[in-house]
């Protein structure tokens, strides 16, 4: 009788059994990065629209406040989508002919909603509330991205669960002060860009947000303004709804004795102690975000 | 979440219908049948057809027959939606789960945005519920302008924010998909402008006659406007009638006008001959009544003073269940003793009805009149509404001999109804006029004789004698599809109106929605008959108001303040002192003990069947005998011996010729040989009414509308009824621990061992304040120390809740409430029958002492966030699990389903999803949803959350304003709606809070402290205030 | 040293009974040959006594990859429980750790287990599908049944055919033939 | 000797040497290869088997179509209900693991014990441990109401960064129960490699011997591999038995860790353990009786082996009594109500029929029974019993599962349960998917290890001297 089998399969036998070894690794590295790639999160994805709606061009190049069309973004869950009367406070004088712009008039006409798809879509089982997170000091632009330059809106962050407990675990890295929520361009405190925060009068029942006043030109020199998304542009009708808390510290007492902060994390760890930022624990307990 | 409001455009399940039900239980009909039905068809239209036969008796029993208690996945609502649509359904399911992505959403902004409207945030909206025994006021939550949720308006003097079932289950009543939505003529889709056409060319025509051939018949009308506008187009056309027909409350005297003011609160004793004030809006003034019933029996902060109440019952009601004396009596024998009452106390001068009475029930009669004279001035006797006018008549006598009258009670100038009127009179002078041809146009507006009349009057042949007849309603029912007319009418939710409140504080009823289906009302038949006919409700409404409202000031000013507050100041009932006039009633003589009695009661869930299609209150166990879905013969366990039947067995009932096929249920404490039958059941239409129970109606004459005799007998045939509680005799000797014979309860025993209930006598509790909690084997106290681990901290918020025994009456409107609240599924009759209803909060109810006369006890139910909870120690994927404010919470999209919780959950208070209970498909149900709160899908355990999307609002209303939340800002649904304020919750960190100081209250106890759960919640033991003189009350003595 | 000679694998001699093999180890070893291997259709301890085989490493490596599987699962559960997301279950500490000894104990024994099959296959070099001795047609046809074989291999300093085969035809086999490679 | 007069008429005792005899007489080496190699290399498959393949694959049908219907409606196609939240999946589940711990208790166990009778019936014993394990295993998956989210129980890093709560029993299970399986593979593939080498050796066709040849991994008896060999399996032996003994334990405490009156017991582990024994001899039994008469291997398997499977059941099923003894005093010594009622209820309530089967399948009948040896010889009847303790084995399980839960704490959640045709679908599916894994491996895989029925033959004695007596065997 002779051999069943070559030579070679000895060696042929010993890799394919590293091989598997190998192949079920591979596998597991694989699904691990789909579970986060832009595939399943949608990430940086631009889903059609029935109108182009550049943000870069009416944030960065009108200047147009983010609340001027998000209304709500400081009193409900939801920030709100403009309705079509606010695109046409603008257009029925510029702009009434370009035919972009055709559904908005369509929808002015004939009282029907513009239909958007929804770019930021969380799961249904989860409850996020815009209104708290604006007024403890989580800007727009920390989950939404640099919207400002966003010609088409797009999804910046993953939005998943490890994504959002992220932040909850240590909110401080993420703070900034109320005053600069609608400032896309914020980068937090540097050596070189220093922010300087005074307590002006805590106490029970006036929201944290009041109470805490942040500047980025030492207040010790003179010529001392308020840091916030510069609004020299053009006014809209309509603009009255500009935040308490961005106005707030808009005149600030001579008296205040501000701290210097350079780093994100002192800055943090100070806004965590004055907004009254809830401990971690209850930050990423499952009903502040399930019911 | 995507932001459409108002918009509301709705697709109907066509299919929605069953098929016709029969009243006779066992309609053969085989599987083999079944398939015969289904030959031939194929794909869709065989699921379609499956879901038809699906839900009709036949179908059930047949299944049952083939496969007894295993046809749940064939007949349960799942099915019944659809089997493809399940695929669907559990397939997007399977994607939820993050295997695959979710589908992109769409949003729907507005064009203009509404000024008041932020999204996100609820609105609330003051209005009132019209209902025959007086309008609830209430306050409804409106999510971007959807109501979402019906409750009490708290600042009204007369509820107080309480609610009911029926005022929380008329949310889905309104959402209800199988309303009609098109007028139709003669079953062909019309126009309502066609009917007006025709109706302005009747009046017309019939404007020099005077309206003669003119009929209206209504439902009882309650608003003063409706009065109004009734009697000017009386003015207009004289020779117009108009009928007023309540089947519930037809040939009561509260329909004739009859309605005492009970102040409860000032009362040491109260007496019920047959009244079941506690139980349910059925009774007029019940929240009120409650509330002051209650507020007597808290013995908070020292207080060791409290009523006592005396029932005197023909049927078991919650009533009689609390009493501290019950008194079991015959129907017929109700009057005698209200006059022998009456006579013994000297009660306008009634002569004793020479009835001889049992030594046990002489004794109960000589000790409540001593105790009677004895506390005139601050007692009231409460007649029965169904009960003999004669009762009404002596318990009034009774009242003005004892001084009452003005302090516990106030009669005079009140009435119960707008226009009162003699209804079974009306009624049949009605039919005669049909009969002799008169009538030629019949309206029938918000009312369904052809179901609903007494059955002597023929009604159906009687109303096609009518030329023309016309039916509005919210359902066709049984009178739409017969008439030629049927018109979609407007719910109060969707229309103006006005309404009297038991006090009579008249409410404004302002819509909170757009007619979905553009329905109308009876404001505008009667409007049409006037000068400007197209007058809208709302104008209609204001024009009735515009004197009150102007007297203060600007009326555009009060009357927007009467909208916003919900009520028009000054229009209560000044309490009246002189008697009502009461033609001299004598009392009728008891039937002879074995003439087999029948009594009628409207439904305690679906009234006289206006709500049978209401899942909500289709589900909700009754109290008592935790019934859903069915109504049944209700007689005591020695009848049902007599009788030689069981429960479940079909009874043939025969009462003035007539007969009825009923399933027979035991209700314990229910007097011999007599039987109660509940009505508004035995429906054709509708996906959730079609086929459950029997129509009672079918044996009730104009003459006998409450209480008739009859026979009964037994025939072939079962009747699988959904039970939720099991119930046994206890036939265990002392050595298996048992004790008593086998009248006593299994479950009462076990419960009282185990010191599940725990509860004492006044005196009891005075010699020992402590009772509750003396530390034995079954009946321990918590041990903080009786552990291995350390105990967790909890610092800031620890929100518990505390339950008074002392105060629930069992009426189960915080259950409907918690429906509400938490989008909670409705199941089905063959899966509650398994055992597998959804509801988060259930009533205990155990039976103490003989079950032919037992007292109740009730214990609301829901999961008690126990600290130390089993059922998270047991989950393999930390899907139930504590937050650091102590709340146990299950995170729905973690779940995978072992069961495991529930299985170590010592009170069993979690719900699981086993098959896809939830409605994915119908769009109106949809709308009616909680946004705040998931809508769990099937494979998911799901419990009580002590309403944590509440919790959430407030704590992030109070972190934005940088505040701690106050004691009572937080508010559970069940808490709200509760009558008798029997539920407390808040935070038992804050020794301020109300819920510390009763969860510290001697009295209060945690259940299954033994097994050392740490429960949050606490129960306020009862306690008892019997008169001695009585038999001592079988109170289970406390230790 | 003397070369092995090329193309031999080394001499196999079959034997009838157990016994016959393990005598011509014996006397195999005593005679200084060393680079030997016996092959039987089941275990014959006193065989590889003879030919000097007394110890082997699986009881290591076996013992090793226990403790692997301990520790891995062990410091797993603590680091979920304890640090990656600690909430509190039913009011149990985060670091129960009597809860998790339970999968830590399972972890040790699979550890252990695999490790002990992987071991004993590598240190016998399997799978090793081709081999000389398949090449000798009466060790195919018997090795695996009822037949008793010893090889003396090629690589063992004192082989040389001649003397191999006369040594072998001493221990009164069956059958003795020069393997292949 | 003194023994002969009454060895005679005895065929288990061996006329010359008077010890006991484990296998039949005239047994070589190459009659044991030719044996039991044949049935699996021989070309005719015997049309029995295909009856019998046929009749256990529809069944299997019948289990795939229960599991499609599950998924797609839900576990509420089940009797399963509140408060009996647990039925048949569970029941199963426990019952076919207690099944699969006899295989390993055979062919570990007796192994560290020396036992070499255990020797004929440890490879199918081993086989039916792993089929039985694969019944099983299935059932904690399907019975989950979301099973498409099984993975969630293993610790993995998910973007949702939450992991599996271990304090868990059930996390316990998983961990236990696919250790379980892992290591019995591995024991039993490890089991086989050198009969694999025989097959090879004697396998006619192409395709059989590149099959065998590759299960085999070249094994070709070298004395330096049986050393590593026989150390490795005596090592696998020495940690099955704590697996086992463990993997048991662990299923006890799904129930004994809870706080559910007649789960929340300390007996749990010991009992549960003694019964899978008792319930795995009884299924080892039910197995062996019809395939030594199907494939005559009354020569390998002798009335012997019966005759100690008996004594086992016999030993375990004693301690099974004395554990439901334990729970009826403790329920009465502890003094503690839930206890007493829960013992009474099991006893008289509405589900006592259960407890009055379990006691009579389990104790009553085997335990008076077994300890005649000519009954436990008695090769008809130990198979009638065997079939006795496993429905006995069963409803144990389903008086501990069900009548615990369906009267508990709370006498108003009080229910009852009643199972399904699903319910008994995916039961009787399981037994039929058994068989036919079973079936599979008597065709095609080696039921009884040749190598080590060898070890045992005379013949394997290594006789010092005189070659000439040696060279006589087997001619």
């Amino acid at each position: 009788m002779a051999q069943i089998f070559d030579r070679s399969s000895n060696a042929l036998a010993r890799m394919s059994l590293v091989l598997t070894g190998l192949i079920v690794i591979a596998l597991g590295v694989t699904l691990d990065g789909l579970q986060r790639s832009p595939w399943v999160t949608r990430q940086g994805q631009r889903p059609d629209q029935p109108v182009p709606f550049s943000h870069k061009h009416h944030v960065q190049g009108l200047g147009l406040q983010c609340q001027y069309c998000h209304v709500t973004v400081e009193k409900s869950s939801y920030a709100g989508i403009p309705p079509t009367k606010t695109c046409m406070n603008c257009h029925a004088q510029i702009w009434t002919n370009a035919s972009l712009l055709e559904p908005v008039r369509h929808s002015w006409a004939t009282g029907e909603s513009l239909v958007w798809t929804k770019v930021h879509d969380l799961p249904d089982y989860v409850y996020f509330n815009h209104s708290v997170h604006v007024n403890k000091g989580i800007g727009c632009s920390s989950c939404h991205g640099r919207v400002d330059l966003m010609p088409l809106m797009y999804q910046q962050n993953t939005l998943q669960m490890e994504w959002c407990l992220n932040c909850h675990r240590n909110p401080a890295k993420n703070l900034r002060p109320v005053s600069q929520i609608y400032n896309m361009a914020w980068e937090g405190p540097s050596s070189q860009k220093p922010v300087w925060c005074a307590v002006n009068g805590e106490q029970a029942d006036k929201p944290t947000a009041q109470s805490v006043d942040c500047v980025t030109r030492d207040p010790a020199k003179n010529g001392t303004q308020v840091a916030s998304l510069s609004l020299d542009a053009v006014r809209l009708p309509g603009m009255g709804a500009v935040s308490a808390q961005a106005g707030a510290g808009a005149v600030i007492p001579a008296q205040l004795s501000y701290t210097k902060f350079t780093s994100q994390e002192d800055l943090g760890r100070f806004l965590v102690d004055h907004y009254k930022i809830r401990k971690p624990n209850e930050l990423s307990s499952c009903e502040v975000c399930h019911r | 979440m995507s932001s459409e409001a108002g918009k509301s455009n709705m697709q109907q399940d066509p299919n929605g219908n069953g098929m016709t039900a029969v009243a006779e239980a066992n309609a053969g009909l085989t599987l083999a049948e079944v398939r015969e039905r289904l030959k031939g068809v194929k794909g869709k239209k065989y699921w379609r057809s499956i879901d038809e036969l699906a839900g009709t008796p036949e179908f059930e029993a047949a299944v049952a027959k083939e496969f007894p208690d295993q046809a749940s996945e064939w007949i349960d609502p799942v099915s019944r939606r659809g089997f493809m649509k399940l695929m669907g359904a559990s397939m997007a399911l399977a994607g939820l789960a993050g295997c695959t992505k979710q589908p992109e959403e769409p949003i729907y902004p507005y064009v203009k945005a509404p000024e008041d409207l932020i999204l996100g945030k609820p609105n609330y909206f003051a209005t009132a519920m019209p209902f025959p025994t007086g309008g609830v006021p209430l306050l409804v939550k409106s999510d971007a302008y959807r109501p979402i949720k019906v409750d009490g308006n708290p600042d009204h003097s007369y509820n107080q924010g309480s609610s009911d079932v029926f005022s929380q289950g008329s949310l889905m009543d309104m959402y209800d998909p199988d309303r009609s939505q098109r007028a139709t003529v003669r079953g062909n889709v019309a126009d309502w402008a066609d009917f007006y056409e025709a109706y302005r060319e009747k009046l017309l025509a019939s404007k020099g006659n005077g309206g003669e051939g003119l009929y209206f018949l209504t439902s009882a009308i309650t608003s003063p406007t409706l009065e109004r506008q009734w009697s000017e187009a009386q003015k207009a056309y004289p020779k117009a009638k108009l009928v007023q027909y309540e089947p519930a409350l037809a040939g009561t005297a509260f329909a004739k006008g009859f309605n005492p003011q009970y102040s409860l609160d000032k009362a040491d004793v109260i007496v019920s001959i047959d009244a079941d004030f506690l139980s349910g809006a059925a009774y007029p003034g019940f929240h009120k009544l409650v509330r002051d019933y209650a507020k007597r029996r808290k013995l908070a902060d020292g207080d060791r003073t409290m009523n006592r109440l005396y029932a005197i019952e023909s049927t078991p009601t919650t009533t009689g269940m609390k009493a501290e004396h019950r008194l079991v009596l015959r129907a017929s024998e109700i009057p005698a003793f209200a006059a022998d009452l009456a006579a013994a106390v000297g009660g306008n001068g009634a002569s004793p009805s020479g009835y001889s009475w049992t030594e046990e029930q002489t004794k109960f009669l000589n000790a409540l009149a001593k105790d009677l004279k004895a506390s005139g001035g601050k007692s009231v006797v409460i007649p029965g509404l169904y009960q003999d006018p004669s009762v009404s008549f002596f318990a009034q006598g009774i009242n003005v001999a004892l001084g009452n009258v003005g302090k516990t009670v106030a009669y005079g100038t009140v009435a119960g109804q707008a226009s009162p009127s003699d209804q079974v009179a009306d009624l049949k002078s009605l039919v005669a006029d049909l009969n002799a041809g008169k009538v030629d146009w019949l309206i029938m507006l918000n009312t369904n004789p052809l179901y609903d009349a007494p059955a002597d009057l023929e009604f159906k042949s009687a109303m096609n004698n009518a030329k023309m007849t016309v039916h509005l309603g919210l359902l066709p029912g049984e009178t739409g599809a017969e008439a030629i007319w049927h018109l979609p009418a407007a719910h109060y939710l969707e229309s103006w109106s006005d309404v009297r409140s038991y006090d009579g504080t008249v409410s404004i009823v302002q819509p909170l929605i757009e007619p979905l289906y553009g329905g109308r009302t009876t404001h505008d038949f009667f409007q049409a008959m006037l000068d400007e006919p197209m007058v809208s409700a709302y104008e209609a409404v204001r024009a009735t108001w515009k004197a009150d409202l102007s007297k203060g000031g600007d009326f555009e000013q009060n009357w927007r303040k009467a909208l916003h507050a919900g009520w028009i100041d000054g229009t209560a009932y000044t309490p009246g002192t002189t008697p009502t006039a009461l033609a001299a009633a004598k009392a009728p003589q008891p039937v002879s003990k074995d003439t087999f009695e029948i009594i009628f009661r409207p439904d305690t869930n679906v009234y006289d069947g206006r709500y049978a299609n209401v899942g909500w209150l289709q589900e909700l166990p009754r109290p008592i005998t935790s019934l859903s879905w069915d109504n049944a013969a209700l007689v005591s366990a020695a009848t049902l011996t007599k009788l030689g039947v069981e429960e479940g067995d079909i009874l043939e009932i025969t009462a003035n010729g007539r007969k009825v096929k009923t399933p027979v249920l035991v209700a314990p404490g229910h007097p011999e040989n007599s039987a109660t039958l509940y009505l508004g059941y035995g429906r054709q239409e509708g996906r959730v009414a079609g086929g459950a129970g029997f129509d009672a109606y079918l044996l009730r004459t104009s003459d006998a509308l409450h209480y008739t005799t009859g026979t009964v007998k037994k025939v072939d045939g079962k009747w699988g009824l959904a039970v939720t509680k099991s119930h046994y005799q206890d036939h265990r000797g002392k050595l298996a621990g048992g004790r008593g014979d086998g009248n006593y309860s299994l479950e009462w025993n076990e419960a009282d061992i185990r010191g599940v209930i725990r509860a004492a006598t006044l005196e009891e509790f005075k010699a020992d304040p402590n009772f509750a909690n003396q530390d034995t084997d079954e009946r321990s106290i918590d041990h903080k120390d009786a552990t291995l681990f350390p105990n967790w901290q909890y610092n800031g918020n620890a929100w518990g809740m505390s339950i008074d025994m002392n105060s629930c009456t069992g009426c189960n409107a915080c259950i409907v409430s918690c429906y509400a609240e938490n989008n909670i599924a409705v199941v089905g009759k063959q899966q509650v029958r398994i055992g597998r209803n959804m509801q988060w909060l259930r009533i205990d109810t155990y039976f103490e002492g003989d079950l032919s006369a037992p007292r109740a006890h009730f214990q609301p139910m829901m999961c008690q966030h126990c600290e130390n909870a089993p059922c998270e120690e047991v989950c393999p994927v930390g899907a139930t699990v504590h937050t650091p404010e102590g709340l146990n919470t299950m995170v729905y999209n973690r779940c995978v389903g072992t069961r495991y919780c529930s299985n170590n959950c010592p009170y069993k208070v979690r719900r699981f999803n086993y098959l896809l209970y939830s409605d994915f498909e119908t769009e109106s149900l949809k709308l009616m949803r909680n946004p705040d709160v998931s809508v769990r899908s099937r494979g998911v355990m799901e419990k009580c959350s002590y309403c944590v999307q509440r919790i959430q609002e407030v704590k992030i209303t109070a972190d934005k304003e940088n505040r701690a939340i106050k004691d009572g800002e937080i508010v559970t649904a069940c808490q709200q709606a509760c009558p008798s304020q029997a539920i407390t919750f808040g935070n038992i960190n804050d020794p301020g809070s109300r819920v510390k100081k009763l969860r510290d209250d001697s009295r209060s106890y945690s259940l299954l402290a033994d097994i050392n759960t740490r429960p949050r919640t606490k129960y306020v033991a009862e306690v008892l205030n019997p008169n001695s003189e009585l038999a001592e009350a079988p109170v289970e003595h406390a230790g | 040293m003397a070369i092995p000679v090329e193309g031999t694998y080394g001499m196999l001699a079959e034997f009838e009974t157990p016994s016959d093999l393990v005598r011509a180890a014996q006397a195999a070893y005593k005679n200084g040959w060393r680079r030997m291997d016996c092959y039987t259709p089941y275990p014959v301890e006193e065989a590889a006594e003879a030919i000097g085989f007394h110890k082997n490493r699986v009881p290591l490596i076996t013992l090793i990859g226990g403790l692997m599987g301990l520790v891995a699962m062990f410091s797993l559960e603590t680091w979920i429980s304890v640090l990656a997301y600690p909430v509190n279950i039913a009011g149990r500490p985060l670091y129960s750790w009597p809860a998790f000894v339970v999968p830590a104990y399972e972890w040790t024994i699979l550890w252990a287990g695999l490790s002990a099959c992987f071991g004993t296959l590598a240190l016998c070099g399997l799978p090793t599908l081709y081999h000389p001795l398949f090449n000798v047609p009466n060790f195919r046809s018997g090795a695996t049944d009822d037949k008793f074989f010893l090889c003396l291999e090629a690589t063992d300093p004192k082989f040389e055919i001649v003397s191999a085969r006369e040594f072998l035809e001493e221990q009164g086999p069956v059958s003795v033939v020069e393997v292949e490679y | 000797m003194a023994t002969k007069d009454f060895t005679t008429n005895d065929p288990m005792i061996d006329p010359e040497t008077g010890e006991f005899r484990v296998l039949g007489q005239g047994q070589t080496f190459n009659s044991v290869t030719a044996k039991i190699s044949d049935i699996v290399l021989t070309p005719h498959t015997p049309w029995g088997w295909y009856g019998f393949f046929v009749v256990a694959g529809s069944v299997t049908g019948i289990l795939m179509t229960a599991v499609t219907w599950l998924f797609l409606k839900g576990v509420g196609i089940w009797a399963i209900t509140q408060p009996v939240a647990w039925g048949f999946a569970i029941i199963n589940f426990v019952w076919w693991i207690g099944i699969g711990h006899a295989g390993t208790l055979i062919s570990a166990i007796l192994l560290l014990f020396k036992q070499g009778w255990r020797n004929s019936i440890n490879r199918f014993a081993e086989a039916m441990t792993i089929f039985a394990v694969v019944c099983a295993g299935m059932f904690p998956l399907i019975h989950v109401g979301r099973p498409w989210l099984g993975y969630w129980l293993f610790p993995l890093p998910f973007t949702m960064n939450v992991w599996p709560q271990f304090r868990s029993p059930l996390l316990w299970d998983v961990f236990a129960v696919s250790t379980y399986a892992t290591i019995s593979v591995v024991f039993w593939y490890l089991g086989m490699v050198p009969d694999f080498g025989t097959l090879r050796d004697r396998a006619k066709s192409p395709f059989a011997q590149y099959f065998y040849g590759m299960m085999s991994l070249g094994w070709r008896g070298s004395v330096k591999h049986w050393m590593r060999y026989e150390t490795a399996s005596l090592l696998l032996a020495g940690l099955a038995t704590p697996l086992v003994l463990s993997v048991h334990t662990v299923i006890s405490f799904d129930f004994a860790v809870a706080v559910l009156p007649g789960w929340h017991t300390t007996i749990f582990p010991p009992y549960f353990v003694a019964g899978a024994i008792y319930s795995g001899f009884a299924m080892v039994l039910t197995l062996a009786i019809p395939l030594r008469k199907f494939y005559h291997l009354e020569a390998l398997v002798t009335e012997r082996h019966i005759d100690n499977m008996g004594k086992v059941m016999l030993g375990t099923g004693g301690i099974v009594a004395y554990g439901y003894g334990m729970e009826v005093f403790m329920s009465w010594y502890s003094a503690s109500h839930w206890e007493f009622f829960m013992m009474w209820n099991r006893m008289f309530g509405p589900m006592g029929w259960a407890y009055l089967v379990l006691i009579f399948c389990n104790i009553a009948f085997p335990l008076t029974t077994l300890w005649v040896r000519k009954w436990r010889t008695n090769i008809t009847f130990m198979f009638i019993l065997s079939l006795i303790v496993n429905t006995g084995m069963w409803f144990e399980r389903f008086v501990i599962v069900v009548t615990s839960l369906y009267r508990d704490f709370l006498p108003s959640s009080w229910g009852t349960y009643r199972a399904t045709k699903w319910d008994y679908a995916t039961f009787f599916g399981t037994l039929g998917l058994f068989t036919f894994l079973f079936l599979l491996f008597v065709r095609f895989l080696p039921m009884i290890p040749m190598n080590e029925i060898k070890l045992m033959l005379p013949s394997a004695k290594i006789k010092p001297k005189e070659p000439a007596a040696a060279g006589s065997e087997g001619h």
